[in-house]
């Protein structure tokens, strides 16, 4: 078998049937863009929630008594701790300021007030691998044993919910990607299938006159490799139009979009997974040729 | 030497024997006709030579080799010695007349040089020099018969084998066509021709085997 | 009275006259032979007659109408008078010879207990009783061109256009089929039947037109 | 025409190429699911944010020395507003008692205190089409210039940025569906215009026979219709199947997905929406019949 000629034979075949093949190489493109789609608003969703924790901190309420080489037991004791990334002192002076700024449309609930009535606090903010509603839980048990610490808070409610929603939003957000990869995987198929079951006959014949399975089989899979190339360029300019024709655009209005990710480097990879498609479509639907 | 030999062959349909028994033998650089009633087995007797069919009972040998044995990736080697004119056509309607009959050629990977000449050669023989752009769905019936016959010979088969070779041709195209035929016999190629056109074998001298249900029924010299 | 009048008809293909100047005219209840040599037009002539094809030059009468004013409509119709034994057989592969033969009936929109009795009927015409549920892929190639038959005959057309109707036929099935011919036109049909087996024609007393090159270069009696 | 007749062919066909009607039938079930399950995703994200601005509420500080009648003035003044969907008086007392509650790990702030420092308030629930960023601040004048109104505090920034969030999701949301649709429906009409592109051989036999337009088309409609049928049912069992197997079994271990609603009204419409798509597709793939 010349290869060479198996070339010629897939051009000529792609030129000659130009309208099914542009079904084809469209339902692909249409194939890749949605999963692509889907793949990038979970990931920003994710992306988006996955910031929310690092926010997190935990408070730590200090005697109201206590010495200052006490406080710095204390905060050796914490950054000892593996699960905590950053340690604030926060002086009750200065507890006293922020608590007034929060307040402040009612800093007179203070005007009566001579004396500060916060104790000195420890802010931690946790690594991410720590916020967890277990190890938070943990965390704030060990705290509470170190001598000078009265009081432990943070949001535990809030905690669990963020991380239930961020798991659930991955499951769903995983459950769809099956889903619709397995739509349209099929979809691919049977467009490959029904293309070719179309050629039977022509199958038939070559087999009849005499060419090998390599021979009819070439040809095909040249032209499934190309019909999967166009499929995935397109998607490709489909997910970057997207994203700047779309998002960039609203950004500009909503500034929300402004922190929408756009990971470029997978998506160009889109090319080649429209190839294995296409030459993986062919080969399937050829089957095995059995003379 | 014989070149295809049936020893007690029998093949059945699903619910239909299409043929019985039938033994013969038809040696190197022989030309015979098979005929026979319409449904008598003729096309299914061809169909075993170039493996279309497997028998269901007794052996075929093509060349030395029984076809039974065959390893599958052995039967495109064998079917590129042999040149069929299907009765159905079987021909590419989404190619044109040069491409359908250079597809013979390229499957035996000719060189593309070679192509050109040998099939407007071929098309030069069977008057069809004129269509050589047409497709097939734009050729009269015995046009498509013509490209059929074309392609069965650009490629020089050992053996060739022509199913109701002039069932759509005028009796002076038909005559063109044996004479063609006669020719590549001389040349050394075996031709098996199945058909019910007796004017084809009258008066050739040539081995008529008649089929009837399937069964062989006589053999005399045309 | 004429049933079907050429008057002067041309007709071209895209690189290719397939028809010049033909007038002829058949008359009701006639049985009249077209013949000539490979892609010499008569399937073009036919074609015309049945509106598969319209004419570039000069005018058809099929009945009293010009078929060129003839509604798109209204072709229906006139194909329901008509029954054609098409050269490439168009049978429905994935229907049974029973349903490809009763569709004819049920275009025509017969009722189902009579499509019964009719399509056996004409099976029984063309001996292909046994065959009613086979697929035409698995008839031999004179079993398929029977079943043709039968659909072209099966409705009692007023025209009757058989397309090269013996070409996988053996002489004695050709024989038959020529006959029940007789029968039909003998019942009033008109029949026009193109053809290259002088067999066909030969003593009938039927007129023959002989075209060549697209042209009417002859008229006799067969 | 016998109808009767065109519906046995329609049948004859399902069941002659019950390969190929199934890959059409299964090509409109994921259709049919996939822009149902992004339908139902943007609809909860929708439906979870715009609970969100419900909750908001406008609070207005009353002058210190205010008297019961002047409260009923302002009162009676704001219900007038149609913006004003609910209004609670908050007297001073209570406002204590809630800040306290908020502040319940530091209620210490509140010792020293021997007077109630804060104002009496009014806190006002606005009807969901007037909370705007520009209709809230419009409401804030008016409030400010009614006699006895000290103050007004609304969340402007959570306000401004929740809205561009609901906005944006919106927008992004009708730009997939609108994406997703498109490529849908051109994968549908494709698979159906191959399913009959291989019977033009087959319809062209059909016409050379006599056959009438109402004839050749009447089984094709009625099978599109049969294979949209099939597969608008199997779309409905998905989504019904995707609410029960994976988001119900997930709202057991992650109760976020309590939240989730399921509108199974508009869903019923899929198996007519699917018949729609089949019989248009056949309508469009068939074209115009020519004679
Ligand atoms: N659709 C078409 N497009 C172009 N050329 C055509 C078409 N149909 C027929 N022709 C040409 O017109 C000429 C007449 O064709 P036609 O089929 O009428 O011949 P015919 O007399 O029936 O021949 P045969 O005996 O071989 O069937 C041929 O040369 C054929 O190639
Ligand atoms: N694939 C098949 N399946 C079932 N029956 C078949 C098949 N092919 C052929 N037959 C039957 O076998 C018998 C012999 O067929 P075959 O084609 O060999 O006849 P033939 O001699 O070539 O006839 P013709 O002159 O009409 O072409 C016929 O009755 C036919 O119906
Ligand atoms: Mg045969
Ligand atoms: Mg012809």
């Amino acid at each position: 078998m010349s290869l060479p000629y198996s070339v010629t034979l897939a051009l000529q075949s792609l030129t000659r049937e130009k309208w099914i093949n542009l079904i084809s190489v469209l339902t692909i493109a249409s194939a890749l863009l949605i999963i692509s789609i889907a793949a990038f608003v979970v990931y920003n969703i994710d992306a988006a929630t996955r910031s929310l924790p690092e926010r997190f901190s935990m408070v730590l309420y200090l005697d109201d008594d206590i010495q200052k080489d006490r406080i710095d037991g204390v905060i050796t004791a914490l950054r000892r701790n593996s699960a905590v990334r950053s340690l604030r002192y926060i002086p009750k002076e200065e507890a006293l300021r922020e608590l007034k700024s929060v307040l402040k449309n009612s800093t007179y609930v203070f005007e009566g007030l001579d004396e500060n009535p916060l104790p000195d606090t420890l802010e931690l903010k946790l690594r991410k691998e720590a916020i967890g509603p277990e190890a938070v839980r943990r965390l704030s048990d060990e705290a509470l044993k170190i001598k000078g610490v009265r009081e432990v808070d943070y949001g535990e409610k809030f905690l669990a919910a963020l991380h239930s929603l961020r798991a659930g939003t991955k499951t769903v957000g995983i459950a769809l990607i099956v889903i619709l990869s397995t739509g349209i995987i099929f979809v691919c198929y049977s467009t490959v299938k029904i293309l070719f079951y179309r050629r039977k006959e022509e199958i038939e014949t070559f087999k009849l006159l005499g060419a090998t399975r390599a021979f009819i089989r070439a040809p095909f899979l040249i032209e499934g490799g190309a019909i999967g190339l166009a499929g995935g360029l397109i998607s490709l300019f489909g997910i970057f139009a997207f994203y700047y024709a779309i998002l960039l655009r609203l950004s500009v209005t909503m500034p929300v979009f402004k922190a929408v990710l756009f990971p470029s480097g997978p998506f160009l990879l889109l090319p080649g997974v429209g190839i294995f498609l296409g030459v993986a479509g062919a080969a399937i639907a050829l089957g095995r040729l059995r003379y | 030497m014989d070149l295809i030999q049936f020893q007690n062959v029998g093949k059945d349909y699903d619910n239909q024997t299409a043929l019985r028994d039938v033994t013969l033998s038809v040696g190197k650089g022989e030309m015979i006709f098979i005929t026979g009633p319409s449904g008598s087995g003729k096309t299914t007797l061809l169909k075993l030579v170039y493996l279309a069919e497997k028998p269901d009972r007794g052996a075929i040998y093509v060349g030395d080799v029984e076809t039974e044995t065959l390893r599958e990736s052995q039967i495109p080697l064998l079917r590129r010695t042999i040149g069929v004119v299907f009765q159905d056509f079987r021909l590419l309607d989404n190619r044109n007349v040069f491409e359908n009959i250079a597809i013979a050629l390229r499957i035996r990977g000719i060189a593309e040089k070679e192509v050109k000449t040998k099939v407007f050669d071929t098309l030069k023989m069977v008057n069809l020099r004129h269509k050589a752009d047409a497709y097939p769905r734009t050729l009269s019936g015995g046009e498509q018969q013509r490209v059929v016959i074309a392609r069965a010979i650009v490629a020089d088969p050992t053996v060739l084998l022509a199913d109701e070779p002039t069932g759509n041709l005028d009796p002076g195209t038909a005559e063109g066509v044996m004479r063609t035929f006669k020719e590549i016999n001389a040349r050394g190629t075996t031709v098996l021709i199945a058909t019910h056109n007796r004017e084809l074998y009258r008066n050739t001298g040539r081995r008529v085997f008649t089929l009837d249900s399937g069964s062989l029924v006589g053999e005399v010299l045309g």
